[in-house]
Parts: structure tokens; C-alpha cells; sequence
């Protein structure tokens, strides 16, 4: 499942909650990989106030459909929760939930470690970092 | 033939406005919409373009009602 | 930390609960890699009713920490977390959790699979299946 | 001078039991103290040695008061 959200994101709930939701995985997986991406307060020598996430709608969908799709087919995946968060973001505040069930734990780890990759990659989002001198700029990849 | 042209992030900060809409009475390609809309302004390095949606590249051709889109480079994540 | 337990294993209270413990660590992270390795009710053909893990005290403390400490040597990481558990095991209980935290994903990435396939090799920990017969057999590696 | 030799997992189903204690002269090795042990019972493949809490092999010399440990191949995680 995919989604992007502008609200708190608390990666453990939603796991957990994802979970509940998928009864017929119960007993099927051993593995679980997943990636947090949070914010820093810190970057490029400066400290950060506060960030900004602009994003393409409708176009970040469809390139995280495709990336979970190349995911698939590459690995024996049993799902996939990819959660992204949008809009104003503080520090120490998770950005981005990648995780990936499988039954054994290659495929998990490799898929979400692709998943990650791709997704800095491919799917447009844009970071603008508010500085304590109330300045903003745009993060370079 | 009408094609909707939207901007974003840093682009879209530096032109002052997130699209423009440009008529055109044959295909043209990405680089070609771009120099009829910005006549003064080189493309800038590194920006990537989208036609609906999806990752294309400056050759890409573009058809009516179609969605083209340039950005910088993501930093999602 | 490591921890060795025998009860229940809620890894996302477990994350959250060692987060919270270490505030120093706020705004700090980028990037949090987490596997989790959890029973499943099939294994090598049979259904599985449950599973003893044993392990052999103080030395699997020991195995763990040169295993922490060697992923540590290899990559920038602000904190490791491993929780085993031992005992009687249920199918869909998590067995296993591993978390690191680092400034970039890569660091966490890579030592959170170096963490797990060291353990898997390295820490003397051996799982015996109860089939629904009620017969036990000792895992194979 | 007192060893204590541990078994654990099947090797310590299969002895029927989960340690032994062996008294000797002089160090010797794992493998011969194994023999010692187990005269009848070749070694089974696989199987790993530990002394003091660290991996060993078989050439390993055992001390007094060393903990020495045997054991089949580990399956956690």
C-alpha cells in the first residue's frame, strides 16, 4: 500500500495497524524489513528549523506504483507499505516509512533497500529547509 | 492543440507561477515547449522533465492534452 | 543494546520505548534500518506448532556484542538495539529484532543486514520445532 | 586440572546430557578431548567448538579451568 499523508506520521503505529489489517499474512512471514528516513536538525553545517515537502500529485503515486512494482518483480515480496509524509515537517519528525514482509529475509532486505533507493531517486519530491534566521532553501540532492 | 505546462519546487519559485498553457498546431518536442515559452532562459542543467506522470527527456515529443511537467532534481525520502 | 528475553517480543513498543531513552539521539538520526524476524506456522514442508529456541548463556551475550561492535567498526552508527528471544515461541510471534540508527540511510542499511546475517551464523541460539504430531525436530541451518 | 565440557541443542538430546567433567595432566586439544570423552562416538560433522565463550577449532589447546563447549550449527534470528 501507498500512501502520502500531511499529517504526523508515527512509523510504528502504522505498521502495526498495516498488520492488523492483513490477517492472511499472520503466520506466513518470517521477515520484516524497514527503513525510517527523519528529519535532522542539522544539515549541510547549518542548523534546520523546520522543512518543507512539495510534491507532484498524482505523478509521486504513479512513480511509487512503478517502483513497487519493479520491487515485485525482482523479489519474492508477500507486501509492501510505503508512507510518505508531505507539507511542514520538524525536526526529529519521520519523513518516509519503507517496509517490506517476506518469507525469508533476503528478499525483504534487498526489496526495501531497493525501494529506498528509488524512491530518493525517482519520486518527485522536493525538501526546502527553513533556517533559524527564518531563510529558506532548497535541498540539493 | 492545447498543453498544460506545470513547474515545481525551485523552478517553479524562480519563474513566479506553478504552469503555463501554450497552444500549438504541430507536436513539438520538451526543449522546443521550453524555448517558446522562456525565449530568454537557457534550460537549466540538471532539470528533468515529465509527460503525463511519467519521466521523459527533452526529445520527448509532446501531443495534444497532453501533461508536461519540469522540476529539479527530487530529494524525497 | 542487547537484550536476551523470554516473553512475548513487541518490537515497534520496543523501538519507540529505547527511542524515547535516548533523547540525545533527537534531531540527530536521518535514517533508522529495522529488521524483524518473526515465527512462521510452515518450515520445510510441515506445519509448525510452535518452537523452543535455546541458546547458550553468556556466550551468546558475548557473540552479539563482538558482532555490535564489528558493525560499528565498519559504519557510522549512533545506536544499535538487538532483542532475541529464547524459550516457547508461537507462530507469528516476532523472534528477533535488530535496529540501527545513523545520520545517512546507507550506514543503517548496510549494518542492519551485516547485524542479522552475523547473528544468523554466528550467535549460538537453536530452534526446535513442535510439529502438530507433537513430534520435535531440531531446525537444520 | 577440571574441564568443563558443555553440550547443547541435539548434541546435548543426543548425550543424554548437557555437560561433563574431565580432569587432565596436560592441555590437550578439542578433538582429543572429545576422544576422551566420547571413545566410541567419532565427531559428528558440523560441529563447532567454543572455548571460554569464543569459536574455537578442533586444534584448539584447552586449559585448566578453561569452560569448553560443543555444539551444532547455531539457527537463531
Amino acid at each position: 500500500m501507498i500512501q502520502i499523508i500531511d499529517q504526523a506520521l508515527d512509523p510504528w503505529a502504522e505498521i502495526q495497524h498495516y498488520q492488523h489489517s492483513q490477517p492472511q499474512m499472520d503466520g506466513q512471514f518470517g521477515a520484516t524489513a524497514i527503513f525510517v528516513g527523519t528529519m535532522r536538525d542539522f544539515n549541510q553545517g547549518d542548523n534546520v528549523s523546520s522543512l518543507f515537502l512539495e510534491y507532484y500529485p498524482l505523478m509521486t503515486e504513479k512513480q511509487l506504483a512503478m517502483i513497487e512494482t519493479q520491487a515485485r518483480q525482482q523479489w519474492s515480496v508477500l507486501d509492501i507499505l510505503m508512507i510518505h509524509r508531505v507539507g511542514e515537517i520538524l525536526p526529529n519528525q519521520p519523513i518516509v516509512l519503507v517496509a517490506v514482509w517476506s518469507i525469508h529475509r533476503h528478499d525483504s532486505l534487498e526489496a526495501c533497500r531497493f525501494l529506498i533507493d528509488s524512491l530518493k531517486t525517482q519520486a518527485p519530491f522536493w525538501k526546502q529547509e527553513r533556517l533559524p534566521s527564518n531563510q529558506y532553501r532548497w535541498v540539493n540532492p | 492543440m492545447t498543453i498544460q505546462v506545470r513547474y515545481f519546487a525551485s523552478l517553479k519559485q524562480q519563474l513566479g507561477r506553478d504552469q503555463d498553457h501554450i497552444d500549438l498546431d504541430t507536436p513539438l518536442t520538451a526543449a522546443d515547449i521550453w524555448q517558446q515559452l522562456h525565449p530568454q532562459l537557457p534550460i537549466p542543467s540538471n532539470l528533468l522533465v515529465a509527460i503525463n506522470l511519467e519521466y521523459a527527456t527533452w526529445s520527448s515529443l509532446v501531443k495534444d492534452q497532453d501533461e508536461l511537467a519540469f522540476f529539479p532534481p527530487v530529494t524525497g525520502g
